[in-house]
């Protein structure tokens, strides 16, 4: 095989990609004027009418998800690089790395959708405020409350990693451990529409800051242990060579 | 030797382990399915279609609870989805056909939670998060959610047609033959789901007895005959308790 | 028939035992249509009738016999299969696909002089029923086609001929035929 | 030709006959004929119940079939045509 190029060198391009990517998310969670503070379920539709139309708002809430429209489904390449690391494990058969795949198109599906949504809203903020209420409610619905995936991405992983039987696992066991903890941390904000307020509300405790805050550490200490495992991956492959 | 001793065991020496975790969570996830859908936020058999805008208010208000704790459930679940699609797929790369037919499989399949499940689940749980709202937005949701979560026909009629094409080619014969024609009658529902797109009342409605009644029968019998056929091929898979034979190679 | 039990041993199912599940399935889905169209005529006799007069018999019966005689011109290609002849089962399934392609034909013509006379699918609900019964059924001889074209596939190589095969996409294409018998006594002539 | 030909040929000839006879049936009254008919409705669907049999029997060869499989091809079919034939004669005395 060709020195210069080996396949694990496209998935390390695919990973540096990560860092430009998380750098537009944290730019459009601090872009959009409806994540600081998070919005509250209990405005009202002329209140929400009035959010969007605010000159202020505006065009903050257009080019943060214009943003998102093109970065979000950009977590996929990342999710694919666990795939890849899924199917190097010690498994009898594919069908966890092919759980996780299929986890990994529904899940930036719906965040799609709450954008589509979100964008929808902003389009023409004149029109009854009753119907831009009905936009905002479907966002904030799609994007907080469809948690499904992600939990059963992380109890997958951690499956894998469990039944990863060999005397080098490909990923440490407290990543499994990490994962489940995440996945519980997300959990609650499947209710997100039982409350207009308090900790469930979509701008509440659990469902925004706990949920959101384990994304954002799922995202930071994944990238660390997938990161090292590629690596170690390479050097292997060198000296295999 | 009590059931959690059992299960420990299982997971630590089953071979099989993978395949069993993901043939229970199918089995729970119907169940489950079946408790929210017809009972929680009574979704099925599906209310009226030919409903004016205070009748549909009040078929929000009087399901409240059942709606949002409903749906948070599935909301929370949706992801166990994809561990059927995953076992069905993998079932497929056992037959002796192309691999592609398990790829078109888990491609499909993954897409047709969205407008099959989620999509209706998001509609009515926003219908139902705010009662004030003005009647008719509400009749627009209602209308929305039910359109779509039953007249979803092309993902499950290709997905399906792929299926029985599949286990019909198989030499290996993982499925009987018979599930495959059972596979002709599944794709034919989704046909004759179409009318619900232009009727509001009658048999062909989306609550008629030919478009809902006699195709969710059908489904019904389609899907235990799947999930026993499941178990069944997971049950007669021999892997032995052997090393993996990849890390054999590797060693 | 008198002594059947003393011949049980002898006998055998014809085709693949899987075809025959499949025909009990379809026969019972098509049962609840039939079960269904009935009761909605009973609630609705008038209109039923009154928009009975719109169809052609001439066309129902015409259809009936198309179908009949593919039906003969099959159960005679599986006789011809057996008594090795295959050449001529061919040319058999050949001519029924031709009956089968008439068959269709037939119905668009059929079809389109209603939606001339402005009998849509949502017209009423005697021409919801007929439209559904007719294109559900219409489907059948479609999916029929593919299991001829099977049976011919498997008739032309030596190392196929499987006749239980060849049995078996005989089977569904009589199922369509007596599918349509029904269709044709329920929708066009019965009052 | 053989034995089987022939007795195909015949299945095929009384079926085509007997569709005639409902085809007459269904026309023989003319255009105001269009009326509540249960004499009818009845043979027209007795002659579409015979010719179902007559299809499964002879050309689908459930006549040599096992027992089990024509007791249950015989049960279904006679109960679709008891439910029809009921169904259209109680809405008839409603």
């Amino acid at each position: 095989m060709d020195k210069t190029t080996r396949k694990v060198d496209g998935e390390i391009i695919l990973f540096w990609a990560l860092p430009f990517l998380a750098l537009t998310w944290i730019v459009i969670f601090f872009l959009f004027p409806g994540f600081s503070p998070p919005m509250s379920p209990t405005m009202s539709a002329d209140q929400v009418a009035a959010f969007y139309r605010d000159p202020e708002n505006l065009p903050r809430i257009r080019y943060s998800m214009i943003l998102f429209n093109w970065f979000g489904v950009g977590i996929i390449t990342f999710l694919s690089l666990i795939v890849m690391q899924m199917k190097r494990m010690a498994h009898r058969t594919p069908i966890l790395a092919y759980c996780y795949l299929g986890c990994s198109t529904g899940g930036p599906a719906l965040f799609f959708l709450a954008d589509l949504f979100w964008l929808m809203a902003a389009f023409r903020p004149e029109r009854d405020p009753q119907l831009t209420q009905l936009f905002n409610d479907l966002a904030w619905i799609s994007f907080t409350g469809q948690v499904g995936f992600i939990v059963a991405q992380c109890i997958f992983l951690a499956l894998a990693i469990f039944l990863d039987r060999q005397d080098s696992p490909v990923f440490p066991r407290w990543v499994a451990h990490f994962n489940l903890l995440i996945a519980a941390a997300i959990a609650p904000a499947a209710f997100v529409a039982i409350a207009l307020t308090g900790p469930l509300a979509w701008d509440g405790l659990l469902s925004f800051w706990l949920r959101n805050g384990a994304m954002a550490l799922w995202l930071v200490v994944m990238t660390v242990v997938v990161g090292k495992t590629i690596y170690r991956q390479r050097t292997q492959e060198e000296t295999a060579a | 030797m009590s059931l959690w001793h059992r299960v420990a065991w299982h997971c630590k020496n089953n071979p099989k382990i993978e395949l069993w975790i993901m043939w229970w969570a199918m089995f729970c996830f119907y169940q489950l399915f079946g408790i929210v859908f017809a009972l929680m936020t009574r979704v099925m058999p599906p209310p009226k279609p030919w409903w004016d805008h205070a009748r549909i208010v009040q078929w929000f208000n009087d399901n409240h609870y059942g709606l949002l704790w409903g749906f948070g459930i599935i909301f929370l679940v949706a992801g166990i989805t994809a561990s059927m699609n995953a076992l069905i797929a993998y079932s497929m790369t056992r037959m002796s056909v192309s691999r592609v037919f398990s790829y078109i499989y888990l491609a499909i399949y993954s897409l047709s939670t969205l407008p099959g499940m989620l999509l209706t689940a998001i509609l009515l749980t926003v219908g139902a998060l705010r009662p004030d709202r003005d009647p008719a937005i509400i009749s627009w949701i209602y209308d929305a959610a039910f359109t779509g979560f039953v007249g979803t026909m092309g993902v499950f009629f290709i997905g399906t047609s792929v299926w029985m094409l599949a286990v019909l080619l198989d030499k290996n014969r993982v499925f009987p033959l018979w599930f495959g024609y059972l596979n002709i009658c599944n794709l034919l529902t989704e046909i004759v789901v179409a009318p619900m797109w232009i009727f509001k009342e009658g048999p062909f409605a989306w609550n008629g007895v030919i478009a809902f009644w006699v195709d969710t029968l059908v489904f019904v019998v389609y899907t235990i005959a799947f999930i026993t056929l499941l178990r069944r091929m997971i049950v007669r898979e021999d892997f032995g308790d052997g090393p993996l034979p990849e890390l054999e190679q590797r060693a | 028939m008198s002594n059947g039990t003393a011949l049980n041993a002898a006998r055998r199912v014809p085709g693949q035992i899987d075809i025959w599940y499949f025909v009990l399935i379809e026969a019972i889905i098509f049962s609840s249509y039939f079960i269904t169209y009935m009761l909605y005529r009973v609630w609705e006799s008038p209109l039923f009738l009154q928009s009975q007069v719109h169809l052609s018999q001439n066309f129902g019966a015409l259809n009936t016999v198309i179908l009949l005689v593919s039906s003969w011109l099959v159960a005679q290609a599986v006789q011809a299969a057996r008594e090795q002849k295959f050449d001529a089962a061919q040319k058999l399934v050949m001519m029924t696909m031709a009956c089968g392609v008439l068959f269709i034909i037939s119905k668009i013509f059929e079809w389109s002089s209603k939606i001339h006379q402005g009998f849509e699918f949502s017209t009423n609900r005697f021409f919801s029923f007929y439209y559904f019964l007719t294109g559900i059924h219409v489907l059948h001889v479609l999916i029929g086609f593919i299991f001829l074209g099977v049976v011919i596939y498997q008739l032309r190589s030596p190392q196929r001929r499987s006749i239980t095969v060849i049995e078996s996409g005989a089977i569904f294409w009589h199922m369509v035929d007596f599918l349509w018998v029904i269709i044709f006594a329920l929708l066009y002539v019965m009052r | 030709m053989s034995a089987i030909d022939k007795r195909l040929a015949l299945v095929c000839l009384l079926l085509t006959g007997v569709t005639l006879l409902s085809w007459w049936l269904g026309n023989s009254h003319g255009s105001h004929a269009f009326a509540l008919n249960a004499g009818i409705t009845c043979s027209v669907i007795l002659i579409a119940a015979l010719k179902v049999r007559v299809i499964v029997w002879e050309f689908m060869e459930l006549n040599r079939a096992p027992l089990r499989m024509q007791r249950i091809a015989d049960a279904l079919l006679a109960s679709l045509i008891a439910l029809l034939l009921t169904l259209y004669f109680s809405g008839r005395a409603a």
